[in-house]
């Protein structure tokens, strides 16, 4: 098992060293940074002085070494908007957003697994149908449109709950349920079809020829094993997620990374946009580490193999 | 001497297991460990062993879908290893065709029946489309299929069927050769034993030398001419096949022949009780020492775990591997 | 002759499916005595592993369903117990083994677990303790070598073998009056086959229970079975006892298939094959369902069924040949 | 190695899908209505008006999209009292006709969808095959990326090219496909995987052919099932995806109508004009849900094991 997590390791770096590099020639190919450093008032001289000292005089690789070397500082520069360092900037905003996300991600999770096994479990039933509508419907609305919507039902018409803004409990409901309508419907159709596949399979027969309730055979034979495939895409539902909360804090106005990555792209802030990218990079990875370790622990097959 | 069309010389074929951060690797399964025959034209060699035994293994060394650890294979004399790319491509791939077990997974579902038994001629002659089309209509009449049905697919055929396609497929180059891996295996008993008459008529019809990897040894006693009974990646016994399946020598065979022999429990006589072994088949990572199979043997004795048994010359065409003093 | 266990009289079990109603069983009857291994045998499709699953009622929901027929288990229909009833059977009344041994088992649980469960669902015992030695038995009922460590093993760590007798501990831990056994060694190589048969006599012999054999393999029915049923599209065309079917086979359907069985004793230069394609179960042939291939067959084979005959005692045939 | 016959009972077994009479007509509406809106968008889409040969006034659109008219301001629907059938749908703040830019939008929305899903399906399906395929080296680089590129929210690299090469058409295509062939990579990948270990390409090798002929003959055939369906996924998603970048102001940049950018303009006067945002958002949904169902159709049709897409 330690092994294993070992292997994840070198590979989680590696990964990251592959997306600084990408994030490296995205921003060199795609346009000229010292332009883009420069402020309108800033003189020819001044755009060269810029040059000079991000060091786009020197060759690519010695470049590359400067970039990796400023991030592994935690020296991303400074924004160009705010005048202070970027992290600084990133350090207020990032606890706000991880207070919308870990709850809309649990929300998501926990509904996911409760409709999609009781889909699977009552095929052509009630209930099944409505768990494919709620998930068809998820996907077709456009995340940014039932927002807008939220707001303009609950806190507009019916004015219980706050517009937008951080602050007490019922400032989290709405952003926290749109956020989590995001993943929801995706997570539920794979813990729906592979609770199907699982249910086919014929220790599941061997189950229910021992007797066992349906209950039982449900939520502890069939539940541990069909948990499994849903984690290996729970790293890309994690990415919808993000992508949900930069647009749920933008219509929410929620002071999170999303908003003010957001502001930053409109105020054309280079290097805060540069920062943001690489830190959310970072979480990814994280993220999929963890998951991976998880996949590791609830399946003994690749436990043991790996040791 | 008869005439040798292929003959397999102390093949090798060892999988390296690997682990840890570098995949170093630690050990090797030894799937097929030295072992030999020879393929007379026309004539029928067959494999037989359990699972794990390294049939299949071999088959895949002949067939070169695989490089060998070590050993050589000649073809007509002519070491194949030693062929150039285009000696291969001419001399020896067209010469050795093969048909696979599942009916279900050999034939590409997406082409019609016509265009997988011409794909052999398209790759490797410069026939013309008619002449192409007019040799498929022939192969499809020689295994008992109407030419009409080349349009169809191959899920518009029942398996029995399939097997049929695909012993076309193999004929379409002429081959010499043809690798069977366990080609009835999957089929159902009355569908069986119409492909195993097929085969047999299509070896005298065209001369064919066969090589059959099989377990069910009473499909092997009706296809072979000679017989290697393989356990764990080695060959115990060899020989003619009426005359080992006349008189067993190896305890493995013995037990094999009991294990699938047909017999009513009242029709049981005394010295013919079934041997059944025991324990399990012993991991190929790590075989026991000596004689391979000293640990299911019901005639161990202490010399089988330590010296590896040599080959042992009972008829003018019969060796086993084993120390039983009744053999001396 | 012990009495009879179980008795399936007349038993329907149908497909509903968007193509039609596929009869996969239609009109099969049969009984078995307890200690005694009744072998259901036959080519695929031809219902075996269907009549099997009735017996159990776990035929795959919605489409499947048992039409018509009775199940008498120890005088009681079982067709009639509620769906509780029923579970409550399963397991403990009635057992079933199933053909490949490398998806039977649970992979995320440990084998003690997995035979756990079933002690601890119809025997009732909460106490730790008993339950592991309660699995223990059960594994050593069926020759598990080391039973107080292999219970910790996980599925994937043992081989197909070692798995179907976990499979075999798992479904006689309860001790049921009759075991369905679909194609348990089908799976498994030749000596391994003949190390699980011999275990299955030895279990039979300790516990007495009767066993309903489904397979294809004619050297297995020699092997285990005392009575057999010949089975083809959906019907019973043979019941005898074994040897009869071996020595003195009466419908064409068996002389043609036991012929056709490659012998290992013996050096054949051709074998006999049957000609043509087993029927589809969507439109089944009118009269007799072998009659397409049958090589006697007569004017009235392709108009009506046959009845069913017993032409000696325990010998019945289903065939108009036969008076 | 063993005997299976008993393999071919449950491969004859009939296929068990006992529909019910009323599910079976569901089933059949989940394939013509989907089709018949999206090929109507398709529609609308390509007439919205005919610049494409020389004509650049006559189409569809009843207005030019981006025409102001600040008399004929926050004008609502029709059928409202004060609305009127000169602009059917209204107009927003700055008076351009709601109707005409919903037409020109579809145009953005549809072409945008289209040209990444070619270009990322193409990418997707040559490294699928050749990482399925080829294995080894190759295919754990392959899988590394995209693992990552799966992993990573298409949004930041849209933020990432808007800053450094500013928003237009190309940047949003460029920012979608970076990644967007990530998941038809791995689906490829993982179907090419099955195919190799199957008889039919071993045979294949037995007679000579040359890999490529058989990636080429025996491979892609058989993964166009998978892909057809993923691609029909996909439309829903990347429509959605553009949306989203749009409203961000990342996306199509204002005045060109995009569906997400027509969203943004009414995001604050949801409650004075609430059609400004509402006729952009159903038809967002629309071709979302019907690219959803007719994938869905195609799914079942096509190869039900595929269920988890």
């Amino acid at each position: 098992m330690v092994r294993f997590i070992i292997v994840r390791l070198i590979q989680t770096v590696v990964a990251l060293i592959g997306i600084a590099m990408l994030i490296f020639v995205l921003v060199r190919v795609s346009g000229d940074p010292a332009l883009m450093l420069a402020t309108a008032a800033s003189t020819e001289e001044d755009i060269q002085q810029i040059r000079v000292n991000l060091g786009l005089d020197k060759s690519i690789p010695e470049q590359f070494w400067i970039f990796v070397t400023d991030v592994v500082k935690g020296d991303l520069g400074k924004s160009l908007f705010k005048k202070r360092p970027v992290t600084e900037m990133i350090g207020t905003a990032l606890p706000n957003s991880l207070k919308l996300i870990i709850p809309s991600w649990v929300l998501a999770m926990v509904g996911a697994l409760l409709l999609g096994v009781l889909g699977a479990t009552r095929r052509d039933g009630f209930l099944d149908n409505g768990v494919k509508f709620i998930a068809i419907l998820g996907q077709a609305l456009p995340g940014f449109w039932v927002a807008i919507v939220a707001v303009f039902i609950f806190s507009v018409t019916w004015q219980i709950l706050p517009t937008s803004g951080l602050g007490g409990i019922d400032h989290y409901v709405l952003p926290v349920c749109t956020l989590g309508f995001f993943v929801l419907p995706g997570m539920m159709r794979l813990v729906r079809s592979s609770m199907l596949d699982v249910l086919d399979s014929e220790y599941i027969k061997l189950a229910r020829i021992k007797g066992l309730s349906e209950r039982r055979i449900i939520w502890k034979h069939a539940l541990r094993n069909a948990v499994i495939a849903p984690l290996t895409v729970a790293g890309m539902l994690f990415a919808m997620l993000i992508t949900g909360a930069v647009i749920i804090e933008t219509v929410f106005s929620w002071p999170g990374i999303g908003f003010i990555i957001v502001e930053g792209v409109l105020a054309r802030d280079f290097p805060l946009v540069q920062a943001i990218v690489i830190m959310v990079a970072v979480f990814v990875l994280g993220i999929n580490l963890i998951v991976d370790i998880t996949y590791a622990y609830i399946d003994p097959q690749i436990r043991y193999q790996q040791t | 001497m008869a005439d040798i069309l292929l003959e397999g010389r102390n093949l090798k074929k060892y999988y390296p297991v690997t682990k840890g951060l570098l995949q170093r690797t630690i050990g090797w399964v030894r799937a097929v460990d030295d072992i030999s025959f020879t393929i007379e034209r026309g004539k029928t060699l067959s494999l037989v062993g359990e699972s794990g035994a390294g049939k299949t293994t071999a088959a895949k060394q002949i067939l070169l879908l695989e490089k060998l650890t070590s050993g050589d294979i000649f073809f007509e004399g002519k070491n194949v290893y030693k062929f150039s790319k285009a000696e291969l491509k001419t001399e020896y791939r067209p010469r050795v065709q093969s048909v696979q077990q599942n009916p279900w997974s050999s034939m590409n579902p997406r082409m019609r029946v016509r265009d997988i038994i011409a794909e052999p001629l398209v790759v490797n002659t410069k026939q013309t489309k008619e002449q192409i089309r007019s040799r498929v209509a022939e192969l499809l009449e020689n295994v008992g299929l109407a030419p009409n049905q080349a349009d169809y697919y191959p899920h518009e055929f029942s398996g029995g069927q399939r097997q049929r396609i695909a012993v076309a497929r193999a004929l379409a180059l002429n081959p010499s050769l043809v690798v069977l891996d366990e080609p009835v295996s999957a089929l159902d008993v009355s569908i069986r034993a119409q492909i195993m008459n097929l085969l047999k008529d299509l070896q005298g019809q065209y001369n064919l030398s066969y090589l059959v990897i099989a377990h069910n040894l009473a499909t092997v006693r009706f296809m072979s001419h000679s017989v290697a009974i393989m356990y764990l990646g080695q060959i115990v016994e060899y020989g003619d096949a009426e005359e080992v399946f006349k008189h067993p020598l190896h305890p493995y065979t013995r037990a094999l022949m009991s294990a699938s022999m047909l017999t009513l429990p009242e029709d049981e006589s005394e010295e013919a009780q079934p041997i059944i072994l025991s324990g399990e088949m012993p991991s190929p990572l790590n075989p026991p020492p000596g004689c391979r199979f000293h640990t299911r043997c019901t005639e161990a004795q202490d010399i089988c775990s330590k010296e590896i048994p040599g080959e042992v010359e009972i008829g003018k065409r019969h060796w086993v591997k084993c120390h039983q003093s009744s053999l001396r | 002759m012990s009495e009879i266990v179980l008795k399936v009289e007349d038993l329907h079990t149908s497909f509903f499916t968007r193509a039609g109603e596929f009869k996969a069983v239609d009109g099969v009857s049969f009984y078995v005595r307890e200690g005694e291994t009744f072998g259901l045998v036959g080519e695929s499709a031809c219902g075996k592993t269907v009549t099997g699953l009735s017996i159990l009622r776990l035929l795959p929901e919605p489409a499947g369903k048992i039409v018509g027929g009775k199940i008498i288990l120890d005088g009681k229909n079982i067709l009639e117990l509620s769906k509780k009833e029923m579970r409550a059977y399963r397991g403990s009344m009635i057992s079933m083994i199933l053909q490949d041994p490398m998806t039977s088992l649970n992979p995320v649980y440990t084998v003690g677990d997995q035979i756990a469960e079933s002690v601890r669902q119809h025997q009732h015992i909460q106490d730790s303790k008993m339950v592991e030695d309660q699995v223990i038995s059960a594994l050593r009922l069926l020759r598990i070598p080391a039973p107080e460590q292999r219970l910790h093993d996980y599925p994937f760590q043992m081989s197909g073998g070692m798995r179907q007798r976990v499979v075999g501990s798992i479904s006689m831990s309860c001790y049921p009056r009759v075991l369905i056994a679909d194609e348990p060694t089908t799976a498994l190589d030749a000596t391994i086959q003949a190390q699980y048969l011999a275990l299955f006599k030895d279990v039979q012999k300790k516990t007495n229970v009767a066993i309903i054999f489904i397979t294809h393999d004619f050297g297995v029915v020699a092997n285990i079975c005392q009575r057999v049923a010949v089975m083809y599209a959906g019907k019973i065309l043979e019941t005898a006892k074994t040897s009869t079917i071996f020595k003195a086979p009466k419908h064409p359907y068996t002389i043609a298939l036991i012929h056709s069985v490659p012998r290992l004793d013996r050096k054949d230069d051709r074998l006999y094959s049957i000609e043509g394609q087993p029927p589809s179960l969507l439109n089944l042939p009118p009269g007799c369902r072998f009659a397409p291939r049958c090589p006697d067959v007569m004017d009235i084979c392709r108009e009506q069924q046959p009845p069913e005959v017993e032409i000696e005692e325990g010998h019945s045939v289903s065939c108009w040949k036969v008076k | 190695m063993q005997e299976k016959a008993s393999d071919s009972e449950t491969t004859a077994k009939p296929v068990v899908s006992g529909l019910s009479r009323r599910a079976r007509i569901m089933k059949r509406l989940t394939f013509i209505i989907p089709v018949v809106i999206l090929s109507l968008i398709i529609f609308v889409a390509i007439f919205a008006d005919l610049a494409w040969i020389g004509l650049p006034d006559v189409g569809l659109a009843p207005y030019d999209p981006v025409k102001m008219s600040l008399p004929d301001r926050l004008k609502p629907p029709f059928w409202d009292e004060d609305g009127s059938t000169a602009h059917l749908l209204g107009t927003d703040k700055m008076g351009r006709d709601i109707l005409s830019r919903l037409i020109f939008g579809a145009r953005i929305s549809l072409s945008v969808s289209l040209l990444v899903i070619l270009i990322t399906s193409f990418v997707g399906t040559v490294l699928g095959i050749l990482g399925g395929y080829l294995g080894g080296r190759t295919e754990a680089f392959l899988m590394r990326i995209t693992d990552i590129s799966l992993a990573f929210p298409p949004i930041l690299v849209a933020m990432l090219l808007a800053v450094s090469m500013g928003p237009s058409f190309t940047t949003v295509v460029l920012a979608i496909s970076l990644l967007g062939w990530a998941p038809y990579a791995r689906l490829i990948r993982g179907e090419t995987l099955r195919l190799r270990e199957m008889d039919f390409v071993a045979q294949a090798r037995v007679i000579g052919t040359s890999p490529f002929r058989i990636m080429l003959r025996h491979i892609f055939p058989n993964v166009i099932n998978p892909l057809i369906i993923i691609m029909t996924l996909q439309v829903g998603l990347l429509i959605i995806t553009e949306a989203s970048l749009s409203f961000l102001g990342v996306g199509i940049p204002p005045p060109a109508p995009s569906w997400g950018n027509m969203v943004n303009d009414g995001r604050n006067l949801v409650d004075t004009a609430w059609w400004i945002s509402t006729f952009p958002g159903i038809a967002i949904a629309l071709v979302v849900m019907s690219g959803n169902f007719f994938g869905d159709w195609l799914r079942d049709k096509l190869d039900p094991r595929l269920r988890q897409l």
